[in-house]
């Protein structure tokens, strides 16, 4: 491998490389040259990890686009792509021009960094680290943005989308980062100040991305048919299930980097983090089962996937500092709540086709208090205290600014497609085209589901709009 | 017997299939099929190349029913498909010969 | 990345973090310190590769839930999801709970262990290798389980299934384990202590999986429709072979964790290993095509990817063992041999949707025998024979537990669904779902198919059921 | 993990194995031995990375089977997934046997290598980094092979596809390969010795794939139903956009296994890598969705797809030599470029199903002509000439022994299924298969689309075939 | 020449095709249909709401035959179809005026 | 009025659909059908075993026109969607009694 690194040295005509470890000098080792060798090893190792675990996150875009795609019809499985995609690429570059900087600059005030835009700390042949940090940092940040898709799935305007995750990858989503998680870099924020606990972003990543997906969720109101005209919840079924079971295999793969990734260091740590990780998974996949089988009859897929995916965020916060026994009881509980988050945001008419404001915003905030309550050194008060704040913060702040995000894109652009675009599909409306061209798509049943037909109330403006059908 | 087979827009299938049942006509057959009429079909886009879906996509129903019935169900069916606008569709009407339930064997207004 | 680490330290409130290493002290190096803070960064990497090699084979449960759902029809896929995500959780907790104690736990008998049930040899502070090994380890007793879940889709009722899925990660597969692999940890096992050479489990965890498939297919008997009158068998195709080819390609992914991942430790074995593992399956999917092409005339799919899947399973146990020319050898017979296998037990009316009877059992078999035949120090009667009684001894206690653990289920909850359910498909019977609501199905030919017309004998019950349609 | 190396030495009762580290000896350490086992630690981690980069560039393969199998119809699904296992499946032996001998060899002459055929350079007991580099680049030479499967899909003979691939592992790319690479083993090629610029093969691997899949695409010619009576284009939808759209994140994962597992050594350099590669690919994805907005008035989904790789085709060769702003740059440029040269092709009648020649022939020399002007350490006219230079020995190698290869497959078994083959589909004809056998098809609007008519010019002799419909 | 329409369980396409063919009868053609009737759909669950499938997936055969034919074609349907269980199906006859073979142009009793 | 039902391969849909709206034929309604008939279906093969698929995929294309008109619409569809392979399919004519446009609830021959 010596050689490909001679190769890059001679190509570039530079030497900008980062200095090699010692021995390559061919120099007589010393105890002083040894020790700085194990120290260049050590942090190779833990460039791998960090990357590695940051690929892997990565690949939880795939499980996230499948879940919703999944979850939803089969008209509007392209735009769910297309909202996908875009959420990664533009979240890429708005959140390294502008996004990191807020995020883990230098502060003053401890309310947003100031420092570090463009990716400016890092100059050729200083210090890669930044690199390597904004690598795992971003796509944290791409999550969050993310999670909001699924939640306004099947009736927003591609275009309102677009500016949406614009401003939560540069400016909502960074900034309460640097409340918590400033200090991993350069900055440093009021609430890890306080003592703040959100080891992997129970909170940072998923409550923000949950609550701003409330605020979308009630921005743009039920989709059409959603509701019977007496209020009643009627189901939508996800069209490709397959589909959703293989995103949320992904994601838990996923999780595997964002949990134990989160050290951004090889050590010992990451199995204790990858133990809990994956039975906290587990014991949410079983409990939302369970918990389906006694409300409806039967064991219902969509809420046990739902259940894996509670219980990987729940352990997010707490992944590093419970026992494996915490964990299965945190994720049983996670598993259990995201049934009961599902049917109350049905019940008050907030309309979340994947259920994201259920698993990320409620077992997000669920996820961060266990990390106060099952804390391995002991829990207090203050510890408690301290977690609902933070919990709290989150809250006030995603939804806040979502809220009036979604509002100003609205009284702009507009949030929301016509009652034809959606009845048509936004595959078409907003992408002219067509998820499965070679299949026959059962119009009849997609159209209209249940026995209690389609309620003039909910649905006025197709009767008399041109060419609906 | 009549049978009446009627092209109506999807969506419009739970108003006809209840309005039918209100009235006592408590079996249909329904398909997928696609319409080329009046209402046009839209443009797709893929990889650049523009090209038209002439086809849109129409559910059929059929019912076959008592003579004294068919007058009724037509009135109905022109009822609940109707939105007034291009592509509603259309009802056509013939007799049939006889009719069977395969069940019983049965024959006749007694199938239906 | 110390700066995580600190924050660890400071928010949890102890100290009970793995030792850091020496340099960290900042105090001046010696030789000794030097010499420790080496092995600690070879623990680490050792740490890191375990854990992406268990994150690798994890998602090898992707892989099985999409071979398995491609592989079966339409009408089933929720179903198969379901066991394969309960499978995997279920299998989380009971391994954790009772499996791994059972495997590796300190044993006086050389029959089972006795001791780490629920983790318990890890304690906060301690060295927490025991965790990583425990991630490792539970990856492959849910791969165990998952095989049987393909040869019993379709027809087996849900809670049945469970129920097998819990004793089989709780019982089965760990004390068959810890025959062979306990000296991994605090066990020893008589088949070990012979000598038996499985490095990754063709025998250990595949041939278990293949020969509780066996057991269960028996005890089951075939699905509907899968015998004419006259006993010949019949196509019933599966429903997404795109879906079940992706499936293959992820299991042969999750494969380059399970058998180099078998090092748990960071070295230069892992190269051998790994080629050995790629060229097996390649030569396995190319001899599977050219057989199918031989004896149907065309190159099948179905049998080209289950030959990839038997290269991997029969290079398992030998790929650290054996040369890359042997391992082309040993994947070459394997994709014959899982062709006329899958062809022979559909003539003995072993009725195997996916063929994970042929696969797992019978290639891991070969695998086991052939790890013996080729290996790299050279071979001899005893070593054939101590794997030959290694692969009697899988065979003699897999069948015979499974066989009495599906007759046992079968005496109290029932095995198998009803015709009619059956007939209807278990995604709606069992979980009153449809996977793919949004598109025509064609009930036409899933339910009926070839030219035969459905026999009498084979499905009388249905003639006279109520509602089956 | 002692335990289990302890465990293989024992069972194969030679000790061959790699030496271990110093320390396991037990002995008192010194300076030397620490320095010794530093270097040996960090080899282990140059293996770590290597192979687990080269894992993520073997799952590239399940990218491109359902990106080709979603951009294209699913009568012909089947035989799509068929072409990629053989491709690597067969490029795997092709490769093993010969292709790594005449890329890496040893060579007197600068045009190939004539040693080291069948892994010969690897014996027991020696170095096994030969095997760790080999598995590398095999996945590297899959890679070039399926590429040229997209261009060709939907009308090849299968028989004709499984020689091309063979000859193109075998042959093509290894030759191409050695002159710009073969030094990073044994080998010394004339266009590295010039100081050729391609660190992970933005020419070796993609441009020669697209410039063989262009010979390919021109001497089968076009689908039927592709063009009009009057020369136009017309869509030929692919059948499965949430399954390309899963590729597409696929290869994106797997690309951070290519460009930065190209360094084959844990080192600091693979977070520059990671940052770049991620942020051209996001940066091409948008501009290609911004530049179908312009054309086509609705952001086109497989071209925004589309650009996304086209963003990281380009980088490849640039990725450890520019900095994160150039990369943005690199990929925007890739993304509209992609774009115009996707309507270029079609324009002059040059059938690209999936776009392949696009992406990787055209991009890939964007990319490698980028790595020169963009050169972190300045660039220069000579610089330019040389990377011009590669491009176009690229260009003139593929396409020239692509078209010969083609020509004389097409003479010998013939390149081409008969029209009514093609119009049945290649799942029926080559496999005799379905892809999804439970789902309504929708035969109508997959055997023409668009309003112009099956044109009689275009489609002569399926008037007259038997049997066809 | 008469019309047959007949409505069956998806199960039954076999026996019902092969009986056909028994008695002479070469061609049919065979389309997906959803039916409603007196056997009801089911409910599924989606998420925590439950909601009815209405209709019922059935197999629509049509087949022309000549007017002799008609009775002897009615009789194996009724006794191939049957299960005897509520859903079984409907048969309906009528009569057509023309019939041709677009291979051959040839019309009337020789088209079918 | 006649209804026109024709059973073509699906690959002459366009044609046919060109043909008859060159005519003046303005709607039309089609939907998947499977043909069992001379024209056989095919082997397939998985996991070994063999299985005959028996029946092709056509396309049913059911027009509605007066009665002047529906022997000029044959004659098209008769051009049309002739291959002159077994296969081609059948036409099948019969009059109708009524139909209705839903949108305007105009009848008989306005209707179409
Ligand atoms: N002559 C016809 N024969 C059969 N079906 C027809 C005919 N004309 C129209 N249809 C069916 O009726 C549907 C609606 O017709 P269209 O002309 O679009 O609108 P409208 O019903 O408002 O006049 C068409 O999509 C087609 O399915
Ligand atoms: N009046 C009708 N017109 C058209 N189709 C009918 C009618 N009544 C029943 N059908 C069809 O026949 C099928 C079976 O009818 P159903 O009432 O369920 O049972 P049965 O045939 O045993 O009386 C229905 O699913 C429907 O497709
Ligand atoms: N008696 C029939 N009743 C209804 N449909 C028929 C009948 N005979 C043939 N068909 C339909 O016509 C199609 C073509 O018929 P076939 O016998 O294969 O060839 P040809 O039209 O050349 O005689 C069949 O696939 C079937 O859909």
């Amino acid at each position: 491998m010596k050689k490909m690194v001679r190769r890059i040295l001679l190509l570039t005509g530079v030497l900008f490389m980062f200095p090699l470890v010692a021995w390559a000098a061919d120099e007589a080792p010393t105890i002083a040259s040894n020790a700085d060798a194990i120290k260049a090893v050590q942090t190779h190792a833990d460039y791998v990890w960090t990357l590695v675990a940051a690929a892997l996150v990565f690949f939880m875009q795939a499980g996230f686009a499948m879940v919703e795609a999944g979850f939803t019809r089969a008209k509007n499985a392209v735009n769910i792509i297309m909202k996908n995609l875009m959420d990664f690429s533009m979240g890429s570059i708005f959140y390294w021009a502008i996004g990191f900087g807020l995020m883990f600059g230098a502060t003053t005030t401890g309310w947003f960094g100031t420092s570090g835009f463009f990716l400016s700390d890092f100059t050729p042949g200083g210090d890669p680290w930044v690199l390597a940090f904004w690598m795992f940092q971003v796509v944290f940040a791409a999550t969050a943005a993310t999670i909001v898709s699924g939640a306004m799935a099947e009736r927003t305007k591609f275009v309102a989308y677009l500016l949406y995750s614009a401003v939560l990858s540069a400016l909502i989503y960074p900034i309460f980062g640097s409340w918590a998680w400033g200090g991993l870099f350069n900055g440093s924020g009021w609430l890890e100040g306080l003592g703040f606990i959100d080891f992997a972003g129970s909170t940072v990543v998923h409550s923000i991305g949950g609550w701003v997906a409330l605020a979308g969720a009630i921005v743009l109101g039920p989709r059409i048919g959603k509701y019977t005209k007496d209020g009643k919840a009627r189901a939508i079924p996800g069209h490709n299930l397959p589909l959703a079971a293989l995103g949320v295999f992904i994601l838990w793969l996923g999780w595997f980097g964002f949990n134990p990734g989160s050290t951004t260091a090889a050590s010992k740590d990451i199995a204790l983090i990858f133990v809990n990780t994956n039975i906290a998974a587990a014991a949410g996949a079983i409990l939302a089962m369970i918990t389906s089988w006694i409300k409806f009859k039967k064991p219902e897929i969509s809420m046990s996937l739902n259940g894996a995916l509670a219980g990987l965020v729940a352990i997010t916060a707490p992944c590093a500092t419970v026992t494996p026994l915490s964990s299965v009881i945190i994720g049983a509980i996670a598993g259990v709540l995201v049934v009961l988050a599902v049917l109350f945001f049905d019940r008050i008419k907030v309309d979340d086709p994947v259920g994201a404001i259920s698993v990320h915003g409620v077992c997000g905030a669920w996820g961060t208090l266990a990390a106060g309550i099952f804390n391995i050194g002991g829990t207090s008060a203050k510890i408690i205290a301290v977690q609902l704040i933070g919990i709290g913060a989150a809250f006030i702040w995603a939804f806040t600014t979502g809220f009036i995000l979604f509002k100003l894109i609205d009284a702009t652009v507009g949030i929301r497609v016509s009652p034809e675009e959606e009845a048509e599909g936004l595959d078409y409306s907003e992408h002219g085209a067509r998820a499965y061209p070679d299949f026959q798509i059962v119009s009849a049943t997609s159209a209209v589901i249940g026995s209690g037909g389609m309620s003039k109330e909910v649905w006025p403006s197709i009767l008399t709009a041109p060419e609906a059908h | 017997m009549k049978k009446i087979e009627t092209i109506i827009k999807p969506i419009k299938l739970e108003e006809v299939k209840d309005g039918l049942s209100k009235i006592g006509i408590s079996g249909m057959t329904v398909s997928e099929v696609k319409g080329f009429g009046r209402q046009k079909g839209h443009s797709e886009i893929y990889r650049g190349a523009e090209y038209t879906v002439d086809f849109v996509p129409k559910v059929k129903v059929e019912v076959v029913v008592d003579d004294e019935m068919a007058s009724k169900a037509i009135e109905v069916i022109l009822a609940q498909a109707k939105t007034g606008q291009i592509g509603d569709g259309k009802i056509f009407v013939r007799s049939i010969e006889n009719a069977y339930r395969i069940r019983t064997g049965e024959e006749g207004r007694k199938a239906i």
